[in-house]
């Protein structure tokens, strides 16, 4: 196993241990607000860490252009459903409804 | 146990469980849930089933399930717009007999 | 140049449902005479080259077969497409008077109507099974479509049901042909009848198509979505739906049975089709007897009377051959003239109740005689063609000692004669003090001449016999294969 | 010994989401777990070696008809709001024995069509070699669009009957009733100016890649139709009463063109459908790519036709 492997394989394996994380706390965290932060904070990361992983293993800069441009594209689908989703919820606490 | 008898028995799966969802689902959405599972099951099938042709998977029955996906998808589109009408003009989203209905 | 008449039957109707999405209210009427008009000077060469060369085929996208698509044509789907072509003129003269063109409602109707008809041509023509399940489906939408316009939920609830059933339908069907290309290579179906084997696998196949293919065409004990569907459609509707749309399910079983499975000699299971054709015959007629109203005495007339084509397996020969197509293309006329006088009557009346029909022969004379000249070629009394029909049917059952099939025939006949007597009973002989006197809105004329029209046809088919029962001769497989 | 591993758990996590979706409590749920049946689906066809599949499933199975099902969900709740807390299953005893026996003859008939050594089809060697003189490298886009078009054709003949059946149906208050004016949220304007222009980016990549390798119309024109969907619940297209002509011109667009090239070969004496070269597949697939957008948007707009809204 080459430097890079390992070093890939780690990056992988701290990746899935983000998004656990964040499942856990999706699944645990008692309000949608923190449940969000959770997902969105943990799961980025996660991203983060699994793309640079994979773009190790790929070893093409075009792979890891690509790889680079998912973990933007993600970035920016999970800002905007966490906004939509957290700007829901506090219309719906301030018109008296529970979350 | 090769892959593809394992996608035939995940197929074989399926089909069983969307026909118990049609049997047992009375919500129109559920029985399209069904449907489409059950579509999914022999699309599988489909391609699982074709020899492969020098180590490399046969093109017709995946064109021909492509083509299956999309009829799908258009038959589904339609019986949920004409499952909200129902719903809006007889205020139920099953099949469920009204007993006023006919004579 | 035969292929270009070919291409237009299919590509007139499906390029004018475009136009009429596209082009100005004013010229929907123009268009749609302008891809109608032609269809039956299409199909004119097209009867001469098949009563001459008895057979055309041709290669699409300039493939042969196992990887392209080809289109074959025949007596058998030569007759059908006269049929849906007559259909399409005669009932759209009905419907055209309903659904004005230029109007909104006109713009939802038409362009489903040309698709119904163009996916219909398409698949009288195919000669592959997977594109046969696409123009299956094409048909099965568009159809469909055409109940839902009648908006009741009556109307949305028989749509829905039948729309899962079909959906379910089609994948079996789907099912079937995946196993066919697995085990034989192609989707010709006259290549395989050439190269499929009799074998588990391929038997498989075929009862998986023949139930899909069953489901969609309303053979008992799979009717249940029928009555109610073409029931509560719009009378227009019903007629093709009743006169063709089924039918054509049939015509695949047929081309699947007698081409594709053509020397596997399957005894048994063509008993067992055909008495679901007896028990289709006997169910249909009994619950046609006690109907109420009017329009579901007719839809279960068409469960009755589809059972007639599943005699065609048990007495497998050319005179069951001979008489079963024949009474596809009289009941075809028949039924479309029922139900467009029943659509007409129910407009004028605002209720098909039999109860409220007493007396109508003095107040609507054009769609009560079309009613009772239909009724004559479906109780298969002569000169008609359903009378054609019927007496071939008994005569291949004589030929081959088949007693319990020409009882089945003569009864069938009976109880038709039965539930159409008590409806024309009700019209003609009660006298009008009986029935409810509410104002009756006139049906347009156009439409009832339509259904008289269908009717004098349905009649009139009787008297054209010899040439057709020519040509199926030349087309039977049966013939090919001594 | 990986690789099976890897589709033991895709299979397994198909039965079980099936499962769920089945007979979960609330509709909702079984909404967003068919969509995530739809996403593992596209992985299991990944690995059958099916990646023209894995595309459509992800753009068309799961996304089309995920989004489809949300709208008729929110229609639905719309009229009435108890939607997802009434029964929806109902007991029977025949269920169980009928569901087994019906996978039970799946599976015995696809593991004894499995089993059987077989030569490689027909019709697929015939694929393999008219493919190396055609000039496409995708023998799937062969298929659909050289061999087999007329399937292809009525397909969009389907989609357009599936569309206008549908429009039979639609209630017109949608049109009538204008999204009600909420203040746009500043976030989705930014998210439309960036992935508006990169949707069209990618469906562009799709449709042309699809000659060569994975992809083709009906998924570019699913991924294409994504961002309509968006613009629509951004409120900037808005659905509207009438057919008008542009909306019109793009539902037609793809089965008119098709067929005209179709049958205008047949002046040069070519085979019906005989396409005359690459460049009419191209031209093909985008016209098809644009009439699949525009079906689709147009029914997940249950409407006829679309108009501006304020932006």
């Amino acid at each position: 196993m080459s430097t890079t492997e390992v070093l890939a394989a780690a990056l992988l394996l701290a990746g899935g241990l983000f998004y656990l994380a964040g499942t856990v706390g999706l699944l645990r965290f008692p309000d949608v607000y923190s449940r969000l932060h959770a997902l969105t904070k943990a799961d980025n990361l996660g991203l983060l860490l699994v793309c640079s992983g994979l773009s190790l293993l790929a070893g093409s800069w075009r792979a890891a252009a690509l790889l680079g441009t998912i973990w933007l594209l993600g970035l920016l689908a999970a800002t905007v459903s966490a906004h939509l989703i957290a700007r829901h919820a506090r219309a719906r606490h301030f018109n008296g409804g529970e979350q | 146990m090769s892959s593809t008898a394992l996608y035939v028995l995940v197929a074989a799966g399926l089909f069983g469980i969307g026909v118990y969802g049609l049997i047992i689902a009375s919500h129109l959405l559920r029985k399209l849930f069904a449907i489409n599972i059950m579509g999914n099951a022999i699309f599988v099938l489909m391609v699982a089933a074709s020899a492969p042709l020098d180590g490399r998977p046969d093109a017709v029955p995946q064109a021909l399930v492509l083509t299956g996906i999309v009829i799908a998808v258009s038959a589904t589109a339609f019986a949920l717009a004409l499952m909200v009408q129902l719903y809006r003009v007889t205020g139920q989203a099953s099949l469920e007999e009204d007993p006023t209905e006919d004579d | 140049m035969t292929e270009a008449l070919l291409a237009a039957l299919v590509f007139l109707p499906l390029l004018g449902a475009c136009l009429l999405l596209l082009a100005p209210s004013s010229w929907r009427a123009t268009i749609l005479l302008a891809v109608t008009v032609p269809l039956p000077f299409c199909l004119l060469p097209l009867t001469l080259l098949i009563a001459d060369a008895g057979l055309f085929e041709m290669t699409l996208a300039g493939h042969p077969a196992p990887l392209g698509i080809r289109w074959r044509l025949d007596a058998l789907s030569l007759l059908i497409l006269w049929l849906n072509v007559s259909l399409m003129i005669l009932v759209g003269l009905a419907a055209g008077a309903r659904f004005a063109p230029a109007s909104d409602v006109g713009l939802r109707f038409w362009p489903l109507w040309l698709l119904l008809a163009g996916g219909i041509h398409a698949l009288l023509l195919s000669a592959d099974l997977f594109n046969l399940y696409v123009t299956l489906e094409l048909v099965t939408l568009a159809g469909i479509g055409l109940i839902a316009t009648g908006g009741s939920g009556a109307a949305l609830r028989a749509a829905m049901r039948y729309l899962l059933l079909a959906l379910m339908a089609s994948l079996l069907y789907l099912l079937g042909v995946g196993l066919v290309y697995a085990e034989a290579g192609t989707l010709d179906l006259y290549q395989l009848g050439e190269t499929l084997e009799p074998g588990l696998l391929p038997a498989t196949a075929l009862v998986l198509m023949l139930a899909g293919l069953l489901v969609k065409s309303a053979i008992f004990p799979l009717h249940a979505w029928l009555p109610a569907a073409h029931g509560n459609a719009p009378g227009p509707v019903s007629a093709m739906l009743s006169a063709i749309v089924v039918k054509v399910s049939l015509y695949i079983i047929w081309r699947l049975w007698f081409w594709t499975a053509g020397d596997w000699q399957l005894p048994a299971p063509g008993l067992l089709l055909g008495l679901l054709g007896a028990g289709a015959i006997l169910y249909g007629s009994a619950l046609a007897l006690v109907q109420k109203r009017l329009k579901m005495v007719v839809a279960y007339s068409t469960v009755a009377q589809l059972g007639y084509l599943m005699l065609i397996f048990p007495l497998s020969g050319l005179l069951a051959w001979q008489a079963a197509s024949y009474h596809l293309i009289a009941h075809g006329l028949a039924k479309a003239a029922l139900f467009v006088a029943a659509g007409n009557i129910l407009a004028s009346l605002g209720s098909d109740r039999l109860r409220r029909l007493a007396g109508l022969d003095q107040r609507l004379p054009m769609d009560v005689f079309a009613l009772a000249l239909a009724s004559v070629s479906l109780m298969g009394l002569p000169p008609s063609g359903g009378f054609v029909g019927k007496w071939l049917f008994l005569r291949a059952a004589y030929e081959q000692n088949a007693w319990g099939w020409m009882a089945l025939v003569a009864l069938g006949g009976l109880l038709a004669a039965a539930y159409l007597f008590r409806v024309l009973a009700l019209t003609c002989f009660h006298p009008r003090s009986h029935g409810h006197s509410t104002r009756l809105r006139e049906p347009p004329t156009l439409a009832s001449l339509a259904g008289l029209l269908l009717a004098l046809a349905a009649i009139a088919l009787g008297f054209a016999s010899a040439p057709i029962l020519a040509l199926l001769e030349a087309a039977w497989p049966g013939a090919m294969t001594p | 010994m990986t690789d099976l591993a890897v589709d033991v758990l895709i299979g397994a996590g198909l039965l079980a989401l099936a499962w769920q979706t089945i007979i979960g409590k609330s509709l909702f749920r079984g909404i967003v777990l068919f969509v995530v049946f739809g996403l593992t689906m596209a992985l299991a066809w990944a690995r059958m070696g099916a990646p023209d599949l894995a595309l459509a499933e992800a753009a068309i199975g799961a996304g089309v008809t995920g989004a489809l099902m949300l709208v008729a969900f929110r229609r639905l709740v719309r009229i009435r709001p108890e939607q997802s807390a009434q029964p929806a299953l109902r007991r029977s005893r025949l269920a169980l024995p009928v569901a087994v026996l019906a996978g039970s003859l799946v599976a015995v008939i696809g593991l004894a069509v499995v089993a059987v050594e077989r030569d490689p089809a027909v019709a697929g060697q015939a694929v393999a070699q008219a493919l190396t003189d055609s000039g496409l490298g995708n023998p799937i886009t062969g298929v659909l669009l050289l061999y087999r078009n007329l399937d292809t054709l009525l397909e969009v003949a389907v989609l357009l009957a599936a569309f206008l059946a549908a429009r039979t149906v639609f209630g017109e208050d949608e049109a009538r009733s204008p999204t009600p004016s909420r203040r746009e949220v500043p976030l989705v304007g930014a998210l439309l100016a960036i992935i508006v222009p990169l949707t069209i980016l990618i469906a562009t990549h799709l449709l042309l890649a699809g000659s060569r390798e994975p992809g083709g119309a009906f998924q570019a024109g699913a991924v294409l139709a994504a961002s309509g969907v968006l613009l629509v619940l951004a409120g900037r297209l808005q659905p509207a009463a009438g057919l008008s002509s542009w909306p019109a011109l793009g539902l037609t667009l793809g089965l008119m063109l098709f067929s005209l090239i179709g049958l205008a070969v047949m002046a040069f004496g070519a085979p019906l459908l005989a396409l005359p070269g690459l460049w009419a597949v191209y031209l093909i697939e985008t016209a098809m790519m644009l009439s699949i957008a525009m079906t689709l948007v147009l029914l997940f707009a249950g409407a006829s036709g679309l108009r501006r809204g304020s932006p």
